[in-house]
């Protein structure tokens, strides 16, 4: 893992800044000056971990590229709560241009420059879990395979937020959404369906792969900045909680991204070249209806006749924690 | 240097010669040798500081060409038929933007059934994406046509297709005589784009519109079309001028006593038959209508190059109130006509012309010249009808020898 | 104008012969043009390709229908292709084979038109040249030799450009060889004229 | 074509930051605000002490210990002192033992007045003089405290002390192996540096003298005197008060015990008793206790380290006779309501000396000529809130008045004399201290604080096992302090930790700069209420937007 070794300072690595520390041990979201990429006057939702994750992502980049970054943004929330003509939350150059092709949009932005000779400026793709995982797949399949000079991040809610929570291939099992209604002998999105974006990028053996949370900003700048550091496709998946459509309190956003990680459910990992290279371990860990119960798509498994949907989901996070140690028993 | 070259070879010569910082593609026949001609030169050099882009899909194509004309880069891609259509999204998109990319299409029919063959309907689905549609007469203009393209397309901020029939075009070698990169480094303008990517002045580029301004949005880009035809036209004077041939212009008249193009060649008269058309056939009813002309036979030849923007006021002077008018239309709006005698049909609204359509050539049916006279002859005669099928097989298709008889009521 | 027809099958370089004629009838001095037939070219299927000369400029697309000169590449088309359709009477037909002309109009069915029919074992001379099956140089120097659309120089030239090197120089020595043996033939025999 | 020149991409592009111009404050149902709390620590501490302040401070390392030692004495002119007898009930109330072992404050205050004493810092100059002369009587710990802050606020204080040295019971009451005399001595001369004069052997008989001497009397003469119980006796029986025996060996006359010591009581005198006696030679120190472990005043680490060092307790006893060297003890129990009865049951004790530490009473000899200063229970009625006892311009703190009696609550008392002496002297009402809201540990986001780094919670463990700050005698060294203070939450009170500021995802936020905390841009802010949620420290309200 791309650890930050900062003194104990109070309160450590896990909040944002602090008093004490030195200005190279600062994150960048606690500097007075931090770029703020996403800036104020953004219609997102009260809560929205996507705009967060969005202003601490791009912001680490935009410092990393010495203030020259090109942003390309898929269709969805992020675009669409941003840039309502003729308004741009918006600092860096950024371009939207449809939902399936922001990684191809990237690709032609480092084309482009490279052929300019300005391998100095550098280039980010960004969308949600359904610009990625499956709308846009091909294109980001595309741009990994070929290498293509881009950093692609993924904010994953886990669904069609922007147009009423539907499911998507990234959404969870027994969640409700608006096509998966919790009715029925297995309500909610069902088990068995779905696919790892983090385990198709690697697949694709591109320099770097990595996922991450809200929950860690310090964690996440880290990959922000060592993916930077890298030329070639690279790809960054990050948990964003949703409290519209996860039926979350806006306030708990942060709180369960955290219950993600603690309870095993969301791994956060560092691949290169395929392999996986670093797990970040769980700290406390929770169960899973610490992460499950405070979400409203996950109501109906906390009434009689949810305890097998739990326990299958106990068992998807016992699966994480083996797969990828998540305890560090294993080392 | 007059040459012999294949006619996706000649093309792919002048994109380069127009130096695009990006090429992207996707293959798709009939467009394949060109692309294949420019990653060639970009290997060997001859395409010098350009990146090839092998991308996934034709919607990628032309993202990539939105991404890196966005970002200030020369963007240049080709396609036909499923892959135009495939990537109709992003066509729409680019021109939404404001991105002068400049695309090739080889003209083919677009399936099911699935078809390799020429004809124009991929370039008519996307007649309404806002770009500028250039239809070649032959591999000559269909060369020229890139440079002109390039040159309005970036004054006006708009993107452009190149349309040159697939095969009939693409494939066949003719006498060319291809502009020199110093000659087109002095006729096109380096670019400079619009409107850009650039670190030291951010901009946010593809917002969104809302029920407040998108009328108002899509009022400007309308706007911005009409002007588009006074620069087409400008830049294919200026072409002529710089390169002594005739390529391009809004519409391709030709003279009456040689049937050769001839920008200075006369209107036709209220009195004559004239023949309209698009693309390659144009040649072909060159030398179609030389035997009537010889009999003495009042008829014209009247070539649309530019299909969008659609030169209404052009096509009304050059046609000149003729009584008649054959509309050759290589694509067909199901349940109407020809596709592009619906347009025709509008630029002579309130006219005194009578509009024949006759559609030819679907799915790469040879079009003939006896069968072209033969029209044209019916047309004085007064025996053609309003839409005709040009050749066509009296009985409909063979029907597959086992299987398939009894399923299609 | 004059206008040329070519048979042949996928992979034995059909439209390489035809835009090589195209550019050898510019050479000789004609407005030319090459026309493919458009396929999805697989190997081994029959494929046709046009070719014009004028001294005007070209401007029909249509296919030949009427051509002065035929040629065919391989002589199983003879029985299936057609070969002498719409040949304009007179006109000339030059096949790749080892049988003589009597054989190439038995095979076509085309014992009373009037043509003249020329045979080269451009095959065996393009096995022998090149090693592998590319007739197109002896098939156009086998026109060349019989007809004045087009020279032996220019034919030489037009592979020579195409394919510099080797392959270049052996398609011009197959050219050599194909025009030497029509011009043999002919000066030993006669043209088959029906 | 005229008069449409706008770019061809108008309704597409904008510029940068354009969405400033949006105001999404209108969109809030409850608005976040900061708050300062009041921390469990200060709100347990009797002295009053800011100990998030001065923990604070600490924490910024070399640079801070002097300012953190100012916030500190600020409220207690003692630290190295209280750093080492202070039970330090603000450890037992701090929010941290809920996330792992509570801020070792005690231990941090002593280095910091440790360092103090090294350092030679002087305490603050006193404000400009009043031309007001206070006499406080008696030189304990609320005394002291009442002449430290009564010479702050610029009177000319007198205190004047009965005994031949100053510091009362921390002088003649605990046991030098817990409160070395140089460092007491220290610490009460660096008060009367501030121009406190102290005069010793002096006992103050006379209220109407010291009144006619003084414009204001401030009582802290304490509670010295052992109380007493009637134990049948027998006359060889050799029974002492255990205070005497602490004043004795504090005065250098150690008293000859014997080998086999019984105290009687359960509170820390008892036990200071029953160490000392060890230290002085007993083999055998019993504590006779009446009722539970539970129950036992004494401060458990007292109780721990005595038993470390061999002393004996004998729960549910009571003594019941004394016949020369033989104690008859009888067993008790408790009733459902906890209290210990009697149960008739009865043992024999061996013991050369029974030392008798049941409580203390205050000397109140003073006020036989001041009728009007009442007397309940023992100690000098007062006030509640001006500590003023029944005799205008008379107030008492410490022991000989209501409450706590531990050093920790006579400086509280003694700071609260001197604000109530000097609103007096000025005819002001002094108000009542305020109820401050209380930063309890269910504001807190103790996920913040549990990250320390391995290899510093590893040299945290071992400073522990070394230093062992609650419980050893040796003091925190710096590195160890600042680590300490380091741990505390600063529950209810913004530190900067910059989350709030980091975590909103409206960017609503602005960082106003190092000590000036933040500032909510409420333009923006839609109140979504993650700064409140991922506070650490429970420092910021979520509150109904009334518009």
């Amino acid at each position: 893992m791309t650890t930050v070794h900062i003194p104990f300072l109070q309160t450590g690595t896990l909040a944002v800044g602090g008093r004490l520390l030195t200005e190279e041990e600062r994150s960048v979201q606690s500097h007075a000056d931090r770029p703020s990429s996403l800036t104020k006057g953004h219609r997102a939702c009260q809560g929205c971990a996507e705009a967060l994750a969005a202003r601490w992502v791009m912001d680490t980049a935009v410092e990393a590229a010495g203030g020259k970054l090109i942003v390309a943004n898929a269709t969805g929330c992020l675009e669409v709560f941003s840039t309502l003509y003729p308004e741009s939350a918006w600092k860096p150059p950024w371009i939207h241009s449809l939902f399936a092709n922001a990684a191809a949009v990237a690709t032609g932005i480092a084309a482009s420059l490279h052929a300019q000779g300005r391998d100095d400026v550098r280039v980010l793709a960004q969308g949600g879990d359904g610009g990625t995982v499956d709308i846009g797949l091909a294109a980001v399949s595309g741009m990994f395979e070929r290498n293509d000079d881009v950093l692609y991040v993924c904010y994953d809610n886990q669904g069609y937020m922007n147009t009423g929570v539907q499911r998507s291939s990234a959404t969870p099992a027994t969640a409700r959404t608006a096509t998966t209604p919790a009715v029925g002998r297995h309500p909610g999105q069902a088990f068995g369906q779905g696919k790892s974006m983090v385990k198709i990028a690697m697949a694709h053996e591109i320099p770097y792969v990595a996922s991450a949370t809200p929950a860690d900003l310090r964690d996440l700048e880290a990959k922000v900045r060592t993916a930077m550091s890298i030329r070639g496709a690279r790809y960054l998946h990050v948990l964003v909680p949703c409290p519209l459509g996860w039926g979350s309190a806006s306030s708990a956003s942060i709180a369960l991204a955290r219950a993600a990680v603690q309870s095993g459910i969301f791994p956060v990992i560092e691949a290169r070249a395929g392999e996986l290279t670093d797990v970040q371990r769980i700290r406390e860990r929770v169960d899973v209806s610490a992460y499950l119960e405070p979400q409203a798509r996950f109501a109906h498994l906390f009434t009689p006749g949810g305890e097998d949907a739990l326990d299958r989901w106990r068992a998807l996070a016992e699966a994480n924690i083996r797969r990828y140690d998540l305890l560090g028993g294993a080392s | 240097m007059r040459e012999v070259l294949e006619g996706s070879q000649a093309v792919a010569r002048t994109v380069a010669r127009c130096r695009p910082g990006v090429v992207c593609a996707y293959p798709i026949s009939p467009q394949t040798h060109i692309v294949e001609a420019l990653a060639g030169m970009a290997r060997t050099g001859e395409l010098a500081d350009c990146e090839y882009v092998n991308v996934e899909s034709e919607f990628s194509a032309m993202s990539v060409a939105i991404g890196a004309c966005a970002a200030g880069s020369r963007a240049y891609t080709a396609t036909a038929s499923q892959g135009l259509l495939y990537m109709a999204e992003a066509v729409y998109n680019a021109a939404g933007m404001g991105l002068p990319i400049v695309m090739t299409v080889a003209n083919r029919a677009v399936g099911a059934p699935i078809n390799i063959w020429n004809d124009h309907s991929d370039a008519m689905a996307m007649r309404d994406a806002g770009w500028l549609q250039l239809f070649a007469a032959d591999n000559q203009e269909a060369a020229d046509l890139h440079v002109i393209a390039f040159a309005a397309a970036e004054e006006l901020g708009i993107p452009a297709m190149v349309c040159m029939d697939g095969f009939v075009l693409t494939h066949a070698s003719d006498v060319v005589e291809l502009a020199t990169a110093d000659q087109i480094d002095a006729f096109l303008p380096p670019y400079h784009p619009q409107q850009v990517l650039d670190i030291d002045r951010p901009t946010t580029i593809g917002t969104m519109a809302g029920p407040e301004s998108f009328t108002e949005t899509r009022y400007l880009q309308h706007l911005r079309f009409l002007d588009a035809a006074d620069v087409i036209a400008a830049w294919s004077d200026r072409f002529r001028a710089a390169f002594g041939r005739e390529a391009g212009g809004l519409i391709a008249r030709y003279s009456p006593d040689t049937l050769d193009r001839d920008a200075q060649a006369p209107p036709a008269s209220s009195t004559d038959l004239t023949v309209v058309a698009m693309g390659s056939v144009l040649g072909t009813l060159q030398a179609a209508l030389a035997p009537l002309r010889a009999e003495g036979v009042p008829v014209r030849l009247v070539g649309v190059t530019s299909f969008r923007p659609f030169p209404e006021a052009a096509l009304r002077e050059a046609l000149g109130g003729s009584r008649h008018v054959i509309v050759v239309d290589r694509a067909l709006e199901l349940g109407a006509g020809g596709a592009l005698t619906g347009s025709v049909g509008r630029a002579l609204a309130g006219t005194r012309s009578r509009i024949h359509s006759v559609v030819a050539g679907l799915g790469g049916r040879p079009i003939l010249e006896s069968s072209l006279e033969g029209a044209v002859r019916r047309a004085l005669a007064g025996e053609l009808g309003a839409l005709e099928f040009l050749d066509l097989k009296t009985g409909g298709v063979p029907v597959p020898v086992e299987g398939a008889s009894e399923v299609t009521r | 104008m004059r206008q040329v027809r070519i048979h042949g099958r996928g992979g034995q370089g059909v439209v390489t012969a035809a835009e090589m004629l195209a550019r050898a009838g510019f050479l000789a001095g004609h407005e030319a043009q090459a026309i493919p037939s458009f396929g999805s070219e697989r190997t081994g299927a029959p494929v046709v390709a046009y070719c014009r000369f004028a001294d005007v400029p070209l401007r029909t697309r249509e296919p030949v229908l009427a051509p002065d000169v035929v040629l065919v590449q391989d002589p199983t088309l003879l029985a299936s292709e057609h070969p002498f359709a719409g040949l304009v009477p007179g006109g000339l037909v030059v096949v790749n084979t080892e049988a003589d002309a009597v054989d190439v109009r038995a095979a076509a069915g085309a014992e009373d038109v009037d043509a003249t029919v020329l045979t080269v074992p451009a095959l065996r001379i393009a096995l022998a040249r090149l090693g592998r099956p590319k007739p197109a140089a002896a098939m156009l120097a086998a026109y060349a030799a019989a007809s004045d659309d087009i020279t032996l120089e220019a034919v030489k030239a037009v592979f020579r450009d195409r394919f510099p090197g080797p392959v270049g120089e052996a398609n011009a020595h197959a050219a050599d060889d194909a025009f030497t043996h029509i011009r043999t033939t002919v000066a030993r025999e006669g043209a088959d004229h029906a | 074509m005229s008069g449409h020149d706008s770019p061809p991409t108008v309704g597409v592009s904008t510029g940068p930051a354009t969405s400033l111009a949006y105001h999404t404050g209108t969109w809030r149902t409850e608005r976040p605000v900061y708050v300062d709390l009041a921390p469990p620590c200060s709100l347990a501490c009797p002295s009053g002490e800011d100990i998030r302040g001065w923990l604070g401070s600490t924490q910024e390392g070399e640079v801070g210990f002097e300012k953190a030692w100012r916030r500190l004495v600020a409220a207690n002119p003692l630290p190295a002192v209280m750093g080492r007898i202070c039970y330090h009930p603000c450890q037992t109330a701090c929010n941290r033992g809920d996330v792992d072992e509570e801020v070792g404050i005690n231990a941090v205050e002593r280095f910091l007045g440790d360092t103090a004493l090294a350092r030679g810092w002087a305490l603050p100059a006193p404000a400009a003089q009043s031309g007001r002369r206070v006499l406080v009587v008696g030189s304990g710990p609320a005394g002291l405290s009442a002449a430290y802050h009564l010479r702050q606020l610029g009177h000319a204080v007198t205190v004047r002390e009965a005994a031949a040295e100053p510091g009362g019971m921390m002088r003649y009451g605990i046991p030098a192996y817990r409160l070395p005399r140089d460092v007491l001595a220290a610490e009460i001369r660096r008060i009367e540096a501030t121009g406190v004069r102290i005069e010793c052997s002096t006992a103050v008989t006379s209220l109407d003298h010291a009144q006619a001497e003084f414009d204001a009397v401030v009582l802290t003469v304490g509670a010295g005197v052992a109380h007493h119980v009637d134990i049948p006796a027998g006359a060889a029986s050799h029974i002492v008060d255990a205070i005497d025996v602490l004043r004795d060996v504090a005065s250098g006359h150690p008293p000859l015990l014997g080998r086999r010591v019984a105290v009687y009581g359960g509170g820390n005198t008892a036990i200071d008793a029953a160490r000392t006696a060890r230290r002085l030679g007993a083999s055998d120190a019993v504590v006779v206790y009446r009722r539970t472990r539970e129950q036992m005043p004494a401060h458990p680490t007292e109780l721990a380290d005595a038993v470390g060092e061999g002393v004996r307790v004998q729960w549910l006893s009571t003594i019941s006779a004394v016949d020369g060297p033989r104690v008859t003890i009888e067993r008790m129990e408790l009733d459902a309501d906890g209290r210990p009865h009697g149960t008739g049951e009865y043992e024999e004790l061996d013991a050369d000396t029974v030392l008798l530490a049941v409580g203390q009473d205050a000397d109140l000899s003073l006020l036989s000529d001041a009728p009007d200063v009442t007397v309940v229970d023992g100690v000098v009625r007062v006030d509640p809130v001006s500590l003023m006892t029944g005799r205008d311009g008379v107030f008492a703190a410490g022991d000989v008045s209501p409450g706590s009696r531990t050093a920790t609550y006579a400086i509280g008392r003694g700071a609260r004399a001197a604000k109530a002496v000097d609103a007096w002297l000025a005819s002001r009402v002094l108000p009542a201290e305020p109820v401050a809201r209380e930063a309890s540990a269910d504001r807190l986001n103790a996920w913040y604080y549990s990250d320390a780094p391995k290899q510093h919670r590893s040299e945290l463990e071992a400073a522990r096992r070394v230093t062992g700050f609650e419980e050893v005698l040796t003091g925190l060294d710096a590195e160890h302090a600042v680590f300490e203070a380091r741990r505390c939450m600063s529950c209810g009170s913004c530190f900067e930790c910059d989350n709030c500021y980091g975590m909103c995802p409206d960017d609503a936020i602005r960082k106003l700069g190092p000590g000036m905390r933040y500032e909510i841009d409420y333009d923006y802010c839609k109140g979504c209420g993650i700064c409140a949620a991922e506070c650490p420290c429970g420092a910021i309200d979520m509150v109904p937007e009334v518009r």
